[in-house]
């Protein structure tokens, strides 16, 4: 019993973490058609970001608190610098390109983000241990869990609920789904498109680094972190059905579950538990769980 | 003329909306049949029907002596059933020569598959250059798909039809888009290499002249049903098509559609 | 016309800019034909922070103070009997195939007279076979797995540090020592070889010192998986006397980080098999009393002596920090070829491979983390004793208390037996 | 006449390698054996991707060929090169049609992930597999060719560098020959517009089964030879950065000829181990860098640059 708690328990704050580091990718392929693998090294950037500055803070004497703020900060700062820069400087001119050749774009990206975070923090790891215990914890089922977990949770609910609302009810929201259903009639109707992509990449290089800031202080925050985090996003977006929020939050839900359960009952299994589900979900439907359908006209 | 295609009590809604009801109609060999109607009156829906892309809700479609409803596209293309399309599918990044060749070549290597075991004489390179020169392509030849004017890739969307040695050809729309006075030389052209062939056509058009002028035999549709069937200058008189499809149809045919 | 093929010619140009523009040399222009060796280590991925770099570092100061002289005898002679040495850096990421392909080019193409190199036990089972062909000497530093030399002989193949068997063996004394009541132990390993065949030596020497202890848990998570939620919730639930992990790197700093608060270690003793390099790093989340081992007599377990003087000096001017046990491997790798080379240097003023070998094979040599006996796989494995010991914090920073030192005798397999048969068969102390 | 021309050029390039072979510095020879190998992998791709597919998954035959040439001395104590490589072919011909039965109704980003789940479970596999040395994989020896022992021999490294030239010459002709016949160039059909290939009375879900399973035998020798040649396999060669290394050289080469997989993967090893000597702390930015620059100034990758030359010749 108390074992199915934990599982449950554990499965949850799993998949807030898989939600929060998949939910910029999702969006981001959702409006642009790009499956970003820079989204990885967003995801360090953030975290590297967030581990020095607020490390800086703590260790600066300011109240440990404030050092949530910080890394919030950071993570903003890192999306608003490195999203319009790779947007601007080198993805815009590449739209219009095969789906895979953007992959690769953004995968030459990750490489060379890769180095540049080796040469900006070398390759000693940074801490941020602080954050995660400040809050206290909370006890269940014979287990202690820092109430950190809890923003977790509360984050990725929050992301979720701010950028479905941005979606459906604001006007750039609706400009936003205009554009996902159909580029060019969008920008017949008059919508800047180039406007939209900036935007929507700016916002998903935040949502990026914002996941990386919220893991540093429960991590070593070193090099190759990124790598291992981008497939872990992917898996999970494409289960979700490329694009689909719900089916991110979906996704991530089943993965984080699916893993929780092996690890409890048979640990050995661990090790592929999420491509298990990519391959089942992929094959139960092709398209992953929510997928836009497109009719054809001939 | 013998019966080379009927389709059977064809029925097709989707959803609340009806794409086809209750149509019966039989084709007789090497004639050529006029599809009029207004738009969405379940034309375009009877060319897929008949061509697999869509399965009727109820109903069969016979070809020769042949039920093909169940068939796939593929198959029912295999037995001689050829279509083109209102908006031309080309393979964009190859040349029109190469486009040719796809086909020619899918027969060269289909073997007994095909219903028409007779190959194309010749070698593959020589028919497609032959195709060529019938649809007065030869100047594109080696241009690639993507890059060609309107009216050309409605020429080689139906010449690639006709590179498969269909029994029958189904034209969606062969003159949409393009400018009216090559409508009729583009006509002229396929009517040409269909003869020679002895193929039966089913073709749908808005152009009236065009119907007119090329077909024996016309089926008009409203709304799913065919409304009228017979000799163009007969059906074309008919009140009903006068009011639902050609002329004054518009206006009328809208107060029909909101009575209901 | 020009204009159709300028753009590729461009592109072209601009490829080579590209490449040139990232590319930094790294080694030095030769002077009076030094001696040139190929160091392999991690540079890039997670094994670089806590393994690679610091060996790299160790290796460039080391190499320093042997052109200057500045070594404690034995060793005082500049660079290798007079001549200087010149390092050739290359990243040990990317795997196995990649490493053969630059283990050839670093012989074939760049022309070193030695190769010292290889953190991954993967990468060390691959190079063997292909430094066997190249005809070089090749020192393996930091790789563990005793099947380089258990499942093959090699004649230009030589392994300075012992192999991991006595990780486990030395782990468990130690932790009946200090624990004789242990009922049963799980564990937290990951779930590639180093971290399996851990966990298997260390559950086969239990089964022989204590064979009523149970295994309650045997948590694997993915290498690099970086979040333990579910798993420590399983170790809590486990109620294990004791857990055994051999996670290194950020896999162990982040276990670390997330059990601490969650009060695991309050309810399990711990044993890191390879905790000693990360102990400076994580003050206040490792627990007193948490044993720790640092893979041989190394970093903190390394007795007091002019040469361990010397490297903990030397390489904390680069540092800043003390040496861990990868910087001590590779100490060990370069004083071990030091030692070799001029022992042949005795009989020949330019001593030929062959003679090198014969020098290398059974040597034993000082080192800054004791006595290093090549006295396994035909002399070309090396043995040492190891060490264990538990941490106390002592305001603010963590420290190792009751250090116990393990003969090697005691913790390594005698030759011709293969580690598992012989921890399996009572690990009965061989004639050395 | 294009074609002949790749014909010849091949022939030329076969007869200069096996005689400049032994002339060549070994780490060249050697430099060009594993090129030639990612190669054949690379040429796989290539054939997939005219079909307008591209796999995030090949390391799975990569691998599984590897594997399946070096279990054989394991398991049976067979180490002849020609039993290793019918043995790859085997394994990844049958393996390769079993999941194409379900991978060719996939198409663009689907298919590439769902390949790459493949590939990861069975990384994830052979991790498992201590028996097989789990990651640190095992050292694979060939023995003997046709049973005439090689191993030992002077010309040990060529005789495996003259076996990996010829394979990878015939693989190459005979993908060239495939490409021009009619079924070679519904492959392209099939990537322009599958509508139109299923009206013309072509299947496509045949199409797509030929193309990948050919291109997973060609993946599977590749993928043995590496292993003959590199005397290592891990499980690494199914991890999903081994198979983005071969996309990544699939689209540096292009798709434009069959020599040109083989001239990218000998251009992507050159440039890759000259950054890992000259810039042991950045070849990860050089590779990037120069991939980028590939793809915006040359879209249809390296090969472009000759057909470009030649129109101007």
């Amino acid at each position: 019993m108390s074992q199915l708690l934990a599982v449950l328990i554990d499965g949850l704050i799993y998949s807030s973490w898989l939600f929060i580091i998949a939910v910029g990718l999702t969006l981001i392929y959702g409006v642009m058609k790009i499956l970003n693998i820079a989204h990885g090294s967003l995801y360090a950037l953030g975290a590297y970001s967030a581990a020095s500055l607020a490390g800086y803070w703590i260790n600066q004497g300011h109240a440990p608190m404030g050092s949530y703020a910080v890394m919030l900060v950071a993570a903003i700062l890192v999306g608003l610098i490195a999203g319009p820069v790779i947007e601007r400087g080198l993805l815009r001119f590449m739209y219009g390109k095969d789906e895979i050749v953007l992959v690769l774009v953004t995968y030459a990206v990750f490489l060379i983000l890769e180095d540049f975070v080796k040469l900006v923090w070398g390759v000693d790891p940074y801490f941020l241990y602080q954050p995660y215990s400040l809050l206290g914890s909370f006890d269940i089922a014979d287990l202690t869990y820092p109430n950190y977990n809890l923003v977790l949770f509360a984050a990725a609910v929050l992301i979720g609920v701010v950028v479905a609302w941005v979606l459906t009810r604001t006007r750039q929201g609706k400009m936003l789904l205009a554009v996902i259903h159909d580029r060019e009639m969008s920008a017949a109707m008059g919508i800047n498109v180039g406007r939209v992509y900036f935007i929507t990449f700016t916002v998903g290089a935040i949502l990026g680094a914002l996941g990386g800031a919220l893991t540093a202080p429960m991590i070593s925050v070193q090099p190759g972190i990124g790598a291992e985090t981008i497939v872990l996003a992917f898996a999970v977006v494409v289960i979700g059905g490329l694009g689909s929020l719900p089916g991110a939050a979906l996704a991530a839900i089943l993965v984080g579950l699916v893993r929780s359960a092996a690890v409890h009952y048979r640990p050995e299994l661990d090790l592929f538990s999420i491509y298990f589900v990519m391959a089942i979900v992929l094959i139960v439907r092709p398209k992953g769980l929510f997928s836009i359908p497109e009719a054809r006209k001939i | 003329m013998a019966i080379v295609l009927e389709a059977r009590g064809l029925n097709k809604s989707f959803g609340a909306v009806t794409a086809a009801e209750d149509i019966n109609v039989g084709v007789e060999g090497d004639s050529i049949v006029g599809l009029i109607g207004s738009n969405g009156a379940g034309k375009t829906t009877f060319v897929n029907m008949v061509t697999g892309y869509l399965k009727p809700s109820s109903g069969s479609i016979v070809f020769g002596a042949r039920d093909i409803t169940p068939l796939a596209p593929r198959q029912i293309t295999r037995l001689g059933i050829c279509r083109s399309f209102q908006v031309p599918q080309l393979f964009n990044t190859l040349s029109a020569y190469e486009n040719l060749l796809v086909g020619v070549g899918i027969v060269a290597s289909g073997g007994s598959k095909w219903a028409d075991a007779s190959r194309h004489a010749g070698t593959p390179g020589e028919t497609v250059d032959s195709i060529l020169e019938r649809f007065n392509l030869t100047g594109y030849r080696d241009k690639p798909a993507g890059a060609l004017p309107e009216g050309v890739r409605k020429l080689l969307d139906i010449a690639m039809a006709m590179a498969v040695k269909p029994k029958i050809l189904l034209l969606d729309e062969p003159t949409s888009g393009v400018s009216a006075d090559e409508k009729f030389e583009l006509m002229d052209m396929v009517m040409e290499a269909v003869r020679a062939q002895q193929v039966t056509v089913l073709f749908v058009e808005h152009d009236m002249d065009i119907v007119n002028r090329y077909t024996h035999r016309v089926l008009a549709f409203y709304e799913g049903r065919i409304i009228a069937d017979g000799e163009p200058g007969v059906v074309l008189d008919d009140a009903e098509v006068r009011r639902y499809v050609t002329g004054e149809a518009r206006a009328a045919g809208r107060g029909k559609h909101a009575a209901h | 016309m020009n204009g159709i093929y300028s753009r590729p010619l461009k592109a072209v140009a601009a490829m080579l800019a590209g490449a040139a523009l990232t590319i930094v040399c790294t080694s030095g222009h030769a002077q009076d034909k030094p001696i040139r060796i190929g160091l392999v280590t991690f540079l890039s991925g997670p094994a670089a922070g806590p393994f690679g770099v610091p060996a790299k570092i160790a290796a460039e100061a080391i190499v320093d103070s042997l052109n200057a002289g500045k070594v404690p005898a034995p060793y005082n002679a500049k660079g290798f009997a007079g001549t200087p040495l010149e390092l050739t850096i290359i990243d040990e990421a990317g795997g196995a195939t990649k490493q053969v392909t630059e283990l050839r080019n670093l012989v074939e193409r760049q022309n070193v007279d030695f190769v010292v190199g290889y953190i991954s036990s993967g990468d060390c089972l691959a190079v063997a076979p292909v430094a066997e062909e190249l005809k070089k000497i090749t020192v393996l530093f930091d790789c563990g797995t005793p099947r380089v030399f258990e499942d093959a002989s090699y004649k230009y193949v030589f392994r300075t540090r012992s192999h991991a068997t006595m990780d486990a063996v030395a782990g468990a004394m130690y932790l009946l020592e200090s624990r004789p009541a242990t009922q049963n132990f799980g564990g937290i390993n990951q779930n590639y070889a180093w971290g399996q065949d851990s966990w298997a030596d260390f559950t086969a020497v239990m089964a022989t010192l204590k064979p009523d202890a149970k295994i309650t848990t045997s948590q694997m998570p993915k290498f690099g998986a970086g979040q333990y939620g579910p798993e420590i919730s399983a170790l809590l639930q486990s109620n294990s006397d004791v857990i055994h992990s051999s996670l290194w790197g950020g896999d162990l700093e982040a276990f670390m980080l997330q059990g601490t608060p969650r009060g695991l270690f309050a309810r399990s003793q711990l044993i890191l098999v390879a905790g000693e390099p990360y102990l400076h790093r994580l003050p206040g989340n490792i627990p007193d009393g948490t044993i720790v081992g640092a893979r041989g007599p190394n970093g903190v377990f390394a007795q007091k002596s002019p040469l361990n003087d010397w490297l903990r000096q030397i390489y904390k001017e680069r540092a800043d920090v003390y040496p861990n046990y990868p910087a001590y491997s590779v100490a060990l790798a370069f004083l071990g070829l030091k030692a070799a080379y001029e022992k042949a240097r005795l009989t020949n003023a330019a001593p030929a491979t062959e003679e090198i070998i014969k020098a290398f094979e059974y040597l034993s040599f000082d080192s800054p983390a004791g006595k290093v006996m090549m006295k396994l796989g035909k002399g070309h494995q090396a043995v040492t004793g190891t060490a264990y010991g538990s941490t106390l914090a002592v305001d603010g920073q963590v420290t190792i208390g009751n250090i116990k030192y393990y003969p090697l005798e005691r913790v390594q397999p005698p030759e011709g037996v293969k580690s598992i048969d012989w921890i399996k068969s009572g690990m009965k102390p061989g004639k050395w | 006449m294009k074609r002949d021309l790749t014909v010849s050029i091949l022939i030329g390039a076969l007869i200069v390698l096996l005689l400049a072979g032994p002339l060549l510095p070994r780490w060249a020879m050697f430099l060009i054996n594993v090129s030639l190998c990612y190669g054949l992998v690379v040429l796989g791709m290539m054939l997939l991707m005219r079909t307008g597919l591209v796999s995030f998954g090949h390391g799975l035959y990569y691998c599984l060929g590897a594997y399946a040439a070096g279990t054989l001395d394991v398991l049976f104590g067979i180490s002849d090169i020609a039993v290793m490589l019918l043995a790859a072919i085997a394994a990844t011909g049958a393996v390769s049609t079993l999941l194409a039965l379900l991978l060719r109704k996939y198409r663009d980003i689907f298919f590439a992930m769902l390949s790459l789940a493949f590939s990861m479970i069975l990384y994830g596999l052979l991790v498992k597999t201590s028996a097989l040395g789990s990651s640190d994989g095992f050292n694979v020896a060939a023995k003997t060719l046709f049973g005439v022992r090689i191993a030992g021999t002077e010309f040990e490294r060529y005789l495996i560098f003259a076996i990996t030239v010829v394979t990878a010459f015939v693989a190459a002709i005979c993908i060239h020959w495939y490409r021009g016949s009619h079924r070679g160039r519904l492959a392209e059909a099939i990537r322009d517009n599958e509508l139109r290939v299923e009206y013309m009375g072509a299947s496509v879900a045949n199409t797509v089964h030929i193309n990948y399973v050919m291109s997973a035998v060609l993946a599977g020798l590749g993928g043995a030879l590496a292993a003959i040649s590199v005397g290592h396999i891990d499980p690494e060669m199914a991890y999903w950065t081994t198979s983005g290394e071969f996309v990544f050289v699939a689209i540096l080469a292009g798709t434009g000829n069959v020599l040109a997989p083989f001239l990218g993967a000998f251009i992507f090893e050159t440039i890759r181990s000259f950054a890992y000597e000259y810039s042991p702390n950045t070849w990860q930015m050089a590779l990037g860098i120069s991939m980028l620059i590939v793809i915006m100034f040359l879209p249809g990758g390296l090969w472009s640059l000759f057909t470009r030359m030649r129109k101007t010749a």
